[in-house]
């Protein structure tokens, strides 16, 4: 069918058959109907879904070699070229899958989802447009279109969190995401502003290429302190992935997030967007790879997102904020990572989590549609017999995510915690235990969720049970195409991907991080994996964390509210999030407002314009309403003023 | 002894304008008040007469007849048209309002042309003693002309005011003119030039101090300036469109006269007054101007401060200098003339537009002389492209190239100062709305004529060229 | 016996310019005015400016000065005001005066007109004419400056007639002209009156 | 076809002479004079279009170039010509005055003649002090823009208006009158050194000057500039103004009339006084940063539209400014002037970007301003709700303001950042403060008027955008997307130019 | 013996009085008028007095024209007086205030 996959069009095709389809489905959205709009975006997606399969195929399989090409000059200045071009590699084709299926469910999903909606319309025409926005962030060769995807994701994202613009949550929540994105993107402009005062190009293959060289650069941030160039661009680009992955501190927006269609906390939200970062990390370890600072901050920040935010999992009673903060987890495992140097296993946690955690919203999702949009855990329980389907796909999702042996999410977690076992980076011991703390965190609160939603007494109103059943199948059945690669895909690529050469000549790592080589040696195929996971430690903590959740949430429900009572101060810590949320309002956002206030009213009102400006017309006015009455009107005082001039003249000329 | 008879030919244009006096006092003598159009009438005619025969008599050379008393140079014929086509402008804006004051009399055209003879005496004067007299012949006729709406209070103390400081000044002028003809022995100012390098130094000096004076007075120059505002104000509103126009022309034409043409030597002396009065009038006059009600008082400070560029230009010494005050002060006349006619415009019998209030919402009312007005007040700030600016640009040029740049500097802090009360006048015609809603009513002559007034600082603001070269060229 | 002439005169001349700007009564004023401008001509005499000194006189206190006394008697000047406030004004006046006359002094008073310089001239001969000799200069010379003059008394006369002249509307005046070229009919109108009942 | 008329002379004088008929017209022929001063403003697009495609980008001297005497006592001369840098400006300028005169032709009821006329001399003004080449007819058109704005403030403004006017014209003013004297200083010493004055800012560009003259000249171009686009601290007439103009007065000043300032330093200060520009960069570049940080704090409390707009003009001009002024700071940081250029042309994209989205963004708060007659933000809420197409744009415009990829918006300030950071980290870091509080301050607006539930009775009874606002908005948009996704051509034009520019600048003029 | 410098001081005496004169007199605008014909004579005084020094009767031609303006000035002066009584009923200087400021 496509003979030729390094013909350009076939990449400009997957990027735009989405576009065109939100395009559609948008602009022209008063005139078409809704089967029309999810029609055209589905159309698009599933192209740009079918050729991402073939991509993959050509590079999984055929060995095709990295695709290089530049679409158009975006402009030309000094000499260097700002361009959008695409690069195509086993990395982007892993990522081109991953998205598209995972758009494609949930464009499929959405049209149950969603089906009684006003904004039906739009909200097709925003999730192709956001689907087009991560093709051009994934399919990038240089930072300008990198950063052009970065923001454009944003700005879906800000879109689809205030897709219920009436409701004021919703429109503060999609506020702030965007606030706390650009945050990150502050970050991100400033070390592509460092990649082309170093490289003078943004091109990736010629800054990785010259990245070796420029190692020894330093930069005098402070006067006297030589500071290595490569440390400071890395982590300057690091905090644009904090924005976008959802690092502590830039985590904030995340769980406020959910206040959009969960369809979106599915795709954007846990699948592709929030993973930009640990995408663009991986893409850029050329240059991480040249500074242990860089990849040292980058652990520490990953590993107290990891274990710290899944505590929060436990106390939430929003079945979305749970999932969100459990999101928040695994990205931070997936950043722990990244420091590690285990970039391919930062790609493998990603993909396997897009599935799994794509499924568990979509699961959630289906819960919230089954409840008519209750989302509070505490009213659920017992829907074990209403929605089977949307049981068994939960459980499913609920193992991969705790890592269960066999299932996908455990050979991408656990290699994630013996390759931080294996680093020697400064802060790799810190990270070790925490991913090892969060494995049992991560049992608690998933089978915390799942016990309650699905188990034990049914607290939901008489109204609701009647009208609970099953959802349609457009919500079901991608809950099943998403639960079989939760479940496979994790023990079907790990060879390859983890310890084969996959990412051979995509992702550098130097011999001296080159943790996952060490794991390499001890790795004899995914079964052996599993039985040896059965032994590990992360198994037997997370065995522990099934067993408190089950003892505290179906054999004895009232312990919780008791320990909650007696460590009320770590309740109230936890139950403000740590304090972030209340620090930012109360200090940064109401900070800047005073700052604001302040400089207006002291610097532009009262010095510039109230002493300056209007002083000094004021002061001419004053001095003319005096000076004016020297004009006394008396002729003695006129001739005076005279005969005074002709004094005082005379006295200068003639002494 | 062997009287040669002079010749008479430079001096035609004045010779007729006094035939062309003598005769419309003894026609007027005869009009009955509802014809006195004729004298109107006849006036303009002997002004465009007048004019025109300058015109003709135009030569680059410099001619001296009556023993050097009377010189004819370029600047003197510019001056004269010049003058001559201001005061036309003044007659036609004065009639409907003298008309409508009961004082439409004859006397006010003869003395104004008397006065205008007196201009074009001063303006050719070639000896203490013209000058002196032309100076004499202007600032009588304006004495009477002032004091002419009889039964006006403001307007008998205003001419109270400006005959006793005008009197006290020039007796002044005298004693300085008598200081110099002791120490050089002549009243011809060539040969005053002439021997100024030999004279004593220190009387020299004496004298000049009080000779500016007479000027200063003449220009309204600070601190000499205090009879103007209250002159303006308490005249009727015809007779300060004739004290506040071309008067200021001659009056340049003095100082140009004496100081350049007669004390050309003491040039460094009279530098450092003359730049003393011009800093003083631009901040003063400026300063002072902002706090006005009455827009007529306001001119008054306007024009002082204006005196402070057109003496800016003369105190450089330098031919283009004068050039540059010389195009000022015409300009200065043409954009004068067409404010107080729009003063004379909006006043009717019994009503004063004098006051900035008056014209409110005129653009409501007329949006094209709220045009004409506008036109005029942003030339007065200098603004481009209006007529003023290159006033004040050519005036600056000068001062900056004979190395005055902190005048120059001073010249435009102040004209902003300045631009504040013009805008202020501009937003009420433009901005507010109209107290009452009497339109115009004024005859077709003096619409056409401020029209005319309006377009000239207009179209000159955009081609000033013939005219910037004119008087360039007129010195050099 | 020129020196004592010289003194003589100019101490009247300061003595009376001093009692113009300080007496109250403008009559006085003028009285003392005028004995200024003898004084003066009798200094002008001396400076052998004879004609100058008769002009002062008679065109001066002639004229002038009758003008000014005539116009003092016509204004019915209410004389207890003008007494107010002499004594405030006097130090002021008195600090200006000799402010003007130090300064004058020190250019006039220095060598700049010492008779070193400016020698005296030997009187002319006893047929000299001062007329004459003006007189030969000001139809020649200044006959420009002398027609100027001319129409500065006509702006004068004119001037003076128009401000003070006073048509009085209601005044009664006869007109010959009009009673001369009357005739009967304007004067004489013969009327029919109709009969009216007495009510 | 085009090749024999004076193609510039005639895109100056159309619209004045247009602008006279117009006036001619009346105030009672309302449709007329509408119809009328469309043609002209069309016409003049028309017009200008040529200068645009027959530009040759190859050349770095002027094009189109005219040159008649005009004062010749003072060598001053009619002399005209566009070069890579004004001929967008001029472009920018004839497209938005067609938008001003549609965005006019509903809203305006009172004395239209007169405002339609003043817009469009106020258009020919404009296009001539950006094509001219002699300093004093460049002042001429510069000083005499304020009447024709002075007018529209004044007579169609707001309640304020008065105080707004005189401030902006007396600012302004007081800014000009010293570069002035510093234009007729520039004269006097061409003739100490050629013999011969002139006001030709070409040959003004090859005087040898002094470091002392060059310092005190550079500070005056400062004040006149400095005034216009606005830098801190002599902003604050811009948001009065901004906030009594009537929209479309809001729209040139913000859209044109602040680029003249930024104009007047590639055009004056740089290259006439390259030595005090290099001496005082660290000045400029002070209040670039201070514009960009402090009145983006500034912005953000603002309760009124057009203010928070008019502040967030000033700190995206913060800018521009930067960008011109960073070429030695770059120099003296990496040895190369490599990044210079991008600084250079960035500020000039973010000229013309700002022109598309401040222009876009007072019109749709005039949009509002128009149903409600308020600016006030607390006055909206939940507009969305009844506007969904204004909705759409506004927060498209917001997005761009706050500086978008893939908007204008971005191009400059992204340029900008790059060349920031070969300069100096801070200055780059400072600079990006601007993408989280510029989007801040937009989106917080965004999110106070158009988003949430309906606020009030009056919000409710909105009616959305009309045909002809649709299509205003909808060409802005365009415009702002085509150059925020392809800004080369843009780019193109000027690249002669500036490296002209940088070649001159790198030059000392110390004799 | 004189000198011309006996004569110039007179003048300056005379000139000073009248500046005096200006100052002291608040009353009376007659009197003003008065000051200034006493101004007027110290000019004369000096003109003459350096006309018969320098021998040249230029000085005292100018001294005739001064005398014939000062006529009609006088003329005019007192008309407007008297039109400026007419409209006040008094000539006091200090109650000329109406213009002022």
């Amino acid at each position: 069918m496509f003979e030729n996959y390094s013909d350009s069009q076939v990449y400009l095709a997957i990027v735009l058959a989405p576009l065109i389809g939100s395009i559609i489905a948008g602009v022209f959205g008063t005139y078409i109907s809704r089967a029309v709009s999810h029609t055209v975006t589905i159309a698009g997606v599933g192209i740009s879904f079918i050729l991402a399969l073939f991509v993959f195929k050509y590079f999984a399989f055929d060995g095709a070699q990295t695709y290089n090409e530049t679409v158009y000059t975006w402009l030309v200045s000094d000499g260097i070229h700002f361009e959008v071009g695409f690069m195509v590699d086993n990395l982007t084709s892993m990522m081109l899958v991953v998205v598209s299926f995972v758009s494609l469910m949930v464009h499929l999903y959405t049209i149950g989802y969603m089906h009684d909606d006003p904004g039906y319309k739009r909200f097709f025409s925003y999730i192709s447009l956001f689907t087009f926005s991560m093709y051009m962030l994934v399919m990038s060769n240089n930072f300008l279109q990198l950063f052009f995807g970065w923001e454009a994701v944003g700005l879906v994202s800000y879109l689809l969190i205030g897709f219920y613009y009436k409701k004021e949550s919703a429109i503060f929540a999609n506020l702030k995401a965007f606030l706390v994105n650009r945050v990150g993107d502050f970050g991100f402009i400033l070390g592509i502003a460092g990649i082309l005062m170093l490289f003078n190009t943004l091109d990736y293959a010629q800054v990785f290429a010259a990245a070796n060289s420029k190692a020894g650069a330093t930069i005098e941030l402070i006067p006297g302190m030589q500071w290595s160039m490569i440390t400071v661009i890395c982590i300057l680009l690091f905090i644009g992935a904090m924005g976008k992955s959802a690092q502590v501190p830039l985590h904030v927006w995340l769980p406020d997030s959910m206040e959009g269609p969960t369809p979106i906390s599915a795709l954007i939200h846990a699948a592709t967007m929030v993973t930009a970062g640990i995408f663009m990390v991986t893409r850029m370890s050329p240059l991480f790879e040249l500074s242990e600072t860089a990849l040292s901050f980058i652990l520490v920040i990953g590993a107290i997102t990891a274990l710290f935010m899944g505590f929060l999992g436990i106390i939430q009673n929003d079945i979305k904020r749970v999932v969100a903060y459990s999101t928040l987890s695994q990205l931070g495992y997936m950043t722990v990572a990244l420091g590690a140097s285990a970039y391919s296993a930062a790609v493998f946690h990603l993909m396997t989590h897009a599935f799994f955690k794509a499924l568990l919203f979509l699961a959630a999702g289906s819960v919230i549609i089954g409840m008519h949009h209750v989302q509070d855990i505490r009213k659920m329980g017992g829907l074990k017999k209403y929605m089977p389907i949307t049981y068994w796909t939960s459980l499913i999702g609920t193992l991969a995510l705790i890592g269960f042996p066999g299932f996908s999410g455990f050979f991408s977690k656990d290699s994630i915690i013996e390759a931080v076992q294996t680093a020697h980076i400064p802060g790799a011991s810190f990270a070790y235990y925490s991913v090892l703390l969060g494995v049992f965190v991560t049992a608690v609160y998933s089978l915390r969720l799942f016990f309650i939603v699905f188990h034990g007494e049914e607290r939901m109103d008489n109204h609701t049970k009647e009208h609970l059943k099953e959802s349609p199948w457009v919500v079901t059945v991608p809950l099943i195409l998403l639960a079989i690669p939760s479940v496979i895909i994790g023990g079907m690529t790990i060879g390859s991907v983890l310890y084969g050469d996959y990412f051979h000549g995509v992702v550098f790592v130097s011999e001296a991080h080159n943790v996952l080589e060490h794991l390499k040696e001890e790795y004899h195929g995914p079964l052996t994996m599993v039985l040896h996971g059965l032994t590990s430690a992360p198994f037997m903590l997370m065995v522990a964390g099934i067993a408190v959740a089950w003892l505290l949430y179906m054999k004895n429900p009232s312990v919780p509210g008791k320990i909650k009572d007696s460590f009320q101060w770590l309740y109230t810590i936890m139950d403000n999030k740590y304090g972030f949320d209340i620090f930012n309002e109360k200090v940064i956002a109401a900070g800047t407002r005073g700052i604001g206030n302040l400089l207006s009213r002291i610097g532009d009102i009262l010095i510039i314009d109230g002493i300056i400006v209007n002083g000094s017309a004021k002061s001419v006015a004053w001095f003319s309403g005096i000076i004016r009455h020297m004009q006394t009107g008396y002729l003695y005082h006129y001739a005076f003023a005279m005969i005074l001039g002709l004094i005082a003249l005379l006295v200068i000329v003639v002494y | 002894m062997n009287f040669v008879t002079p010749d008479f030919m430079p001096a035609m244009p004045e010779i007729f304008l006094l035939t062309m006096v003598c005769a419309i006092l003894i026609i007027d003598l005869f009009l009955k008040d509802d014809s006195r159009g004729a004298t109107y009438i006849l006036s303009l005619i002997a002004l465009v007469a007048t004019a025109f025969l300058s015109f003709s008599n135009y030569s680059e050379q410099t001619i001296t007849t009556f023993n050097g008393m009377f010189i004819l140079d370029p600047m003197a014929t510019i001056l004269k048209i010049a003058i001559c086509i201001v005061v036309f402008g003044v007659f036609i804006y004065a009639k409907d309002y003298l008309r409508d004051r009961n004082i439409y009399k004859g006397e006010y055209f003869i003395l104004g042309l008397f006065g205008v003879l007196g201009m074009m005496v001063m303006v050719s004067a070639g000896n203490f003693l013209t000058v002196y007299l032309g100076l004499e012949l202007l600032s009588l006729s304006m004495y009477a002309m002032i004091a002419m709406q009889r039964d006006s209070v403001v307007a008998s103390e205003a001419a109270m005011k400006y005959f006793v400081l005008g009197a006290i000044a020039s007796g002044m002028l005298l004693y300085g003119m008598s200081m110099v003809y002791g120490v050089t022995g002549s009243l011809d100012l060539a040969t005053i030039n002439k021997a100024v390098s030999t004279a004593d130094r220190v009387v020299m000096s004496f004298g000049l101090v009080f000779i500016i004076l007479g000027i200063a007075f003449k220009l309204g120059a600070v601190p000499f300036h205090m009879w103007m505002p209250d002159v303006y104000h308490g005249s009727p509103t015809s007779v300060t469109l004739y004290i506040a126009s071309a008067p200021k022309i001659a009056a340049f034409a003095m100082m140009v006269r004496l100081l350049v043409d007669g004390l050309s030597d003491m040039h460094a002396d009279w530098q450092m007054i003359l730049i003393i009065l011009s800093v003083l009038s631009m901040a003063l006059g400026n300063i002072i101007a902002i706090a006005q009600t009455n827009l007529k008082r306001m001119f008054a400070y306007s024009t002082i401060a204006h005196v402070g560029f057109i003496l800016m230009g003369v105190l450089t010494g330098t031919q283009a200098g004068y050039g540059a005050s010389m195009f000022y002060a015409i300009v200065y006349a043409i954009m004068s003339v067409g404010g107080f006619g729009m003063i004379a415009l909006l006043s009717r019998a019994g009503f004063e537009a004098d006051n900035i209030d008056n014209f409110k919402g005129l653009n409501q009312k007329s949006p094209w002389f709220a045009f004409v007005m506008m036109a005029i007040l942003f030339s007065m700030a200098g603004v481009p492209p209006f007529l003023g600016f290159w006033a004040k640009i050519s005036v600056l040029q000068e001062a900056v190239n004979s190395g005055l740049l902190w005048l120059a500097v001073v010249g435009v802090i102040t004209s902003i100062i300045g631009a504040f009360y013009y805008l202020r006048v501009i937003k009420v015609i433009y901005f507010d709305k109209p107290v009452d809603n009497t339109p115009l009513h004024a005859s077709m002559d003096i619409r056409l004529a401020l029209s005319i007034n309006g377009m000239a600082i207009l179209a000159l603001g955009l081609y000033p060229t013939a005219l910037i070269a004119l008087c360039i060229n007129s010195f050099s | 016996m020129e020196t004592f002439v010289f003194y003589v005169f100019s101490a009247f001349i300061v003595l009376s310019a001093l009692m113009v700007i300080t007496v109250n009564n403008p009559v006085k004023a003028a009285f003392f005015l005028v004995l200024t401008f003898f004084s003066s001509a009798a200094i002008w005499l001396l400076l052998e400016a004879e004609f100058l000194a008769i002009i002062l006189v008679i065109v001066y206190v002639g004229a002038v000065m009758v003008l000014f006394l005539f116009v003092v008697m016509m204004l019915d000047i209410n004389m207890a005001q003008i007494k107010k406030g002499f004594v405030n004004n006097l130090p002021l006046a008195v600090a200006v005066a000799i402010a003007m006359f130090v300064t004058i002094f020190f250019v006039v008073g220095g060598d700049s007109f010492s008779a070193s310089i400016f020698t005296i001239p030997d009187p002319h001969a006893a047929d000299y004419s001062n007329v004459a000799e003006l007189g030969k200069v000001l139809y020649t010379d200044y006959f420009y400056a002398f027609e100027i003059a001319a129409v500065i008394l006509l702006v004068g006369i004119i001037a003076a007639i128009s401000l003070t002249l006073r048509r009085r509307p209601n005044t009664r005046h006869q007109n010959i002209e009009e009673q001369v070229a009357v005739n009967s009919k304007d004067r004489l109108r013969v009327m029919k009156i109709e009969a009216q009942e007495r009510k | 076809m085009f090749s024999n008329l004076p193609l510039l002379s005639l895109v100056i004088w159309t619209p004045i002479i247009g602008g006279m008929l117009v006036l001619a017209t009346g105030s009672k022929n309302s449709i007329e004079a509408k119809v009328l001063s469309l043609l002209v403003s069309l016409a003049t697009l028309a017009l200008s279009i040529p200068l645009y495609t027959q530009f040759d980008n190859s050349l770095a001297s002027m094009q189109f170039e005219e040159l008649l005497p005009w004062i010749s006592s003072f060598h001053i001369n009619y002399h005209i010509g566009v070069d890579g840098i004004s001929m967008p400006l001029i472009l920018l300028t004839a497209f938005i005055t067609v938008i001003v005169i549609i965005a006019a032709w509903k809203v305006i009821t009172y004395k239209v003649a007169q405002y339609l006329a003043a817009f469009l001399i106020l258009e020919g003004l404009m296009i001539g002090a950006f094509a001219s080449l002699d300093a004093m007819l460049f002042y001429v058109f510069w000083e005499a823009l304020l009447i024709p704005m002075f007018v529209i403030i004044g007579i169609w403004g707001g309640p304020n208006r008065v105080y707004a006017t005189i401030k902006f014209f007396l600012y302004t003013f007081l800014g000009s009158v010293f570069m002035l004297i510093s234009l007729l200083y520039l004269y006097m010493h061409a003739i100490d050194v050629n013999g011969v004055g002139t006001f030709s800012i070409l040959d003004l560009q090859k005087l040898p000057l002094d470091l002392t003259p060059q310092i005190l000249i550079f500070l005056s171009f400062l004040l006149a500039f400095a005034v216009k686009v606005p830098m801190w601290p002599v902003h604050t007439w811009l948001p009065d103004a901004h906030v009594e103009a009537p929209t479309g007065g809001s729209v040139i000043l913000a859209a044109i009339m602040l680029k003249l300032g930024g104009y007047g330093f590639l055009r004056f200060s740089l290259p006439i006084t390259p030595d005090a520009s290099m001496t005082l960069d660290w000045l400029v570049i002070s209040l670039s940063l201070i514009a960009i940080v402090y009145i983006g704090f500034v912005a953000l409390i603002q309760s009124d539209m057009k203010k928070l707009i008019a502040y967030s003009s000033i700190s995206h001009m913060g800018f521009v400014t930067l960008g011109f002024f960073l070429f030695w700071k770059i120099t003296e940081n990496t040895g190369s002037t490599s990044g210079a250029a991008l600084g250079l042309e960035g500020g000039m994209i973010q000229m013309i970007s700002h022109g598309f989205i401040s222009g876009a963004m007072f019109l749709s708060v005039g949009v509002l301003y128009d149903r409600m007659h308020t600016r006030m933000i607390k006055d909206y809420g939940g507009v969305v709700n009844t506007m969904p197409a204004f909705a759409t744009f506004a927060v498209f415009f917001a997005m761009a303001n706050a500086g978008l990829p893939g908007t204008s918006g971005f191009v400059g300030e992204f340029m900008v950042i790059m060349s920031a950071f070969k300069a100096n980290f801070w200055y780059a870091f400072l600079a990006a403060i601007t993408l989280i509080i510029g989007a801040a301050y937009t989106l917080w607006m965004i999110k106070r008027v158009v988003f949430g539930p309906v606020a009030n009775e009056q919000v409710e009874e909105l009616e959305d955008m009309s045909g002809r606002e649709f299509f205003i908005m909808l060409v802005l948009a365009i415009a702002v997307l085509a150059i925020g996704l392809y800004p080369a051509p843009i780019l193109d034009v000027m690249h002669a130019t500036i490296d002209n520019l940088i070649a001159q600048i790198s030059v000392s003029k110390l004799p | 013996m004189l000198s011309l410098t006996h004569f110039l001081v007179l003048g300056a005496i005379l000139f000073s009085i009248s500046m005096a004169g200006i100052f002291i007199n608040r009353k009376n605008v007659l009197i003003l008028l008065m000051c200034v014909e006493l101004m007027l004579l110290a000019v004369n005084t000096n003109f003459i007095a350096f006309s018969h020094y320098l021998g040249d009767s230029a000085g005292q031609v100018f001294v005739f024209f001064i005398l014939t303006v000062a006529a009609a000035e006088a003329a005019i002066g007192l008309a407007i007086l008297v039109v400026l009584f007419r409209n006040k009923r008094t000539i006091n200087v200090e109650e000329l205030d109406t213009l002022k400021g």
